[in-house]
């Protein structure tokens, strides 16, 4: 602690001062530390948080006991502070001389005749009750104020993490097989006149395969029959693919030639150029 | 944790991986150095970078290298995902949209003619195009009329979307009841694999009335595949 | 990486990890769960979050929970290295700013009176200021008395920039009996570490010599208190 360090041989060398008992223990220090040239006063004054700030400071340094205030030698030593920045015109915070003015008047009261001697004891008699109970909120909360400064802060002590998420994350609609049911119910009852459509399972897989093979075959050339039948197709498949083949030759979109029965059957897109097989 | 970057190669990672998660900006070795009091050799960090996104290559996000330097970034894959995490009120097709996908998912293959015979209003191309660009729907062909119209179908990725294994488990419109009204197609019969023999027939009779000429084939192909069963 | 998340619980370890990796803010559960056409269940969710925190712990970023909900953070041991990477320096706050944090943290809801009351000093209205522009304190209402001053508490992003998850998570207040202890951090004003030689440095007279004039009567009264003792 640089401060105590710069204190302590400064005490020593001031002359001694007269003895005071505070509760009966010599107090010999008491003023020591009280004289500040105006310019440090200004910064000194400025590292306080205001007069409870101060008087605690002064509590503190001379390990007196909060709740059993010495009012005398707090009351001189803070008066001290506040005239020697009244001396040298320092701006004082109203706050400072209200303290003052609150000091003097509890220290006035306890040398009236104690109330105590004659009532119930109480320490709701005690004047100093109230200030003792500010001084230790103030200093609960001062404390309070230093731990959440000790904490790891956001931005300062730790940082958060951001991943890029790349544009294409531009989002998509999205949609329902529902929806497109009810797209095609839509379309129907517009058109009540049309020819209206049903459409099971069954279909479904027919037309997955016309839209299959029709992606398998290429233009102009043929393509055997059987080989539009997956390998290791069941028979629901076998099923569909040759109902499928049915389907697009139906449409005309594929034709389909043997050139003898039991000879390789063949199929191709349909092609006007080419006349249909049947 | 004691970190000592500039001695064990590991702290190094440790240092490198949380300056790029937390950085808003993708990072070039420059900027990295300035983290360190005496910065490592630029061969040093591109090691620690290169086996930093190694030990990244398999999760949801990965380290990436930009024009502007280094950073995390999440992973496409994982798009399904993080697009649906922030409330923000999703984006929908219009009803066009809507029609023409479910025209060209449950009637494929079908041209723009097709289409709009369906709907009885002109299909805008933008529709297409949007389908097209989204990879849902396909040019499978041309059908072999004047014009050679586009004939459009449904792609796997467009099943994936939906989360649909095979067309068949779009909802079927079988049972609309009193509004649609039978047409010849549906007369298809449904088929279960236990039924092979009795569609079989069927098959038989249908095939025969339209394509005579494969009749022999198709016994041919159904019966061994009967053989093996499902 | 064709991912399972529903089935797969690394899969849904991925997808959360990349998913709180790529949020700006804290992910709660129902956040969490909005990516998923099927939300797994919370105590699912629980269960990989915390996975997911055991596997992160010896690396610079830890997952942590904090009042709106789960996110990834650099640790403050990465701080030397990750600050250097920031061009302006975080604020440091000062006393006043504090206490009057602490007060509303620890006493909300309170008014610009009651911090008053504690603190002894007026409060400068800049101080709510800049705890209101940092988002950690908001008007959370009047108290009903002349003048409907403005009662104020702490925000979630409070806790958040913190760390915490509830306000209970914050350090516990010293019990006012032991604050009659001497703390010794506590003795000591707060001084800037420049200062302290033009402070202390010049503390060398009894300021008693010099308190004349109207204060000499309070010193007497004093004086003769301290004779009595108190």
């Amino acid at each position: 602690m640089s401060d105590a360090e710069l204190l302590d041989p400064l005490e020593a060398e001031a002359p001694p001062a007269p003895v005071i008992r505070v509760r009966g223990e010599p107090f010999t220090d008491l003023p020591q530390d009280l004289y500040i040239p105006p310019d440090a006063l200004e910064v000194f004054l400025d590292a306080f948080e205001g007069p409870l700030d101060l008087l605690l400071y002064l509590i503190r340094r001379q390990n007196l006991d909060v709740l059993d205030i010495p009012m005398a030698a707090l009351t001189k030593q803070y008066m001290a502070y506040v005239e020697a920045a009244r001396a040298t015109r320092l701006e004082l915070a109203a706050e400072y001389l209200l303290m003052a003015a609150m000091l003097i008047d509890i220290k006035s009261r306890m040398l009236l005749p104690r109330r105590e001697q004659t009532e119930e004891a109480g320490e709701g008699d005690d004047p100093r009750a109230e200030l003792v109970r500010r001084l230790l909120e103030y200093e609960q909360m001062k404390l309070a104020g230093q731990r959440l400064d000790a904490l790891p802060q956001a931005g300062r002590d730790f940082e958060t993490v951001s991943v890029f998420l790349p544009a294409a994350a531009k989002r998509l609609p999205s949609v329902h097989p529902e929806e497109l049911a009810a797209a095609w119910l839509a379309i129907l009852s517009r058109a009540k006149n049309r020819t209206h459509h049903r459409i099971g399972r069954q279909e479904l897989s027919i037309r997955e395969h016309m839209s299959r093979i029709l992606k398998r075959l290429v233009t102009g050339e043929f393509m055997e029959f059987k080989d539009l039948f997956p390998e290791s197709s069941t028979v629901h498949e076998l099923v569909v693919t040759f109902l499928a083949v049915l389907e697009l030759t139906k449409e005309t979109l594929v034709d389909v030639s043997q050139a003898e029965p039991f000879a390789p059957i063949y199929v191709r897109l349909h092609e006007s150029s080419t006349e249909p097989e049947s | 944790m004691n970190l000592q970057p500039n001695q064990n190669p590991d702290d190094l990672k440790r240092v490198l991986e949380a300056a790029l998660l937390v950085a808003r900006e993708p990072l070039a070795l420059p900027d990295l150095k300035r983290m360190f009091d005496t910065a490592p050799a630029n061969a040093e960090l591109q090691r620690a970078l290169d086996a930093l996104a190694a030990e990244w290559h398999d999760r949801g996000v990965e380290l990436v290298r930009v024009a502007d330097g280094w950073r995390f970034q999440s992973r496409p894959e994982m798009q399904p995902w993080l697009g649906r995490m922030k409330d923000e009120k999703p984006p929908r097709y219009s009803r066009a949209v809507l029609e023409t996908l479910a025209i060209i998912a449950y009637r494929q293959p079908v041209t723009r003619g097709d289409i709009e015979d369906i709907r009885g209003v002109s299909v805008n191309p933008n529709i297409i195009k949007t389908l097209e660009e989204r990879g849902w729907i396909e040019a499978i062909g041309h059908r072999d009329v004047p014009g050679r119209p586009t004939l459009f179908g449904t792609t796997s990725h467009f099943l994936c979307d939906l989360g649909l294994a095979a067309l068949s488990d779009l909802p079927p419109l079988e049972e609309l009841g009193t509004l649609v009204v039978p047409n010849e197609t549906a007369l298809i019969p449904e088929v279960r694999d236990g039924d092979s023999p009795a569609v079989f027939g069927a098959i038989v009779e249908i095939a025969g009335a339209r394509a005579p000429h494969i009749f022999g084939a198709v016994i041919e192909i159904a019966g061994a595949g009967l053989n093996e069963s499902p």
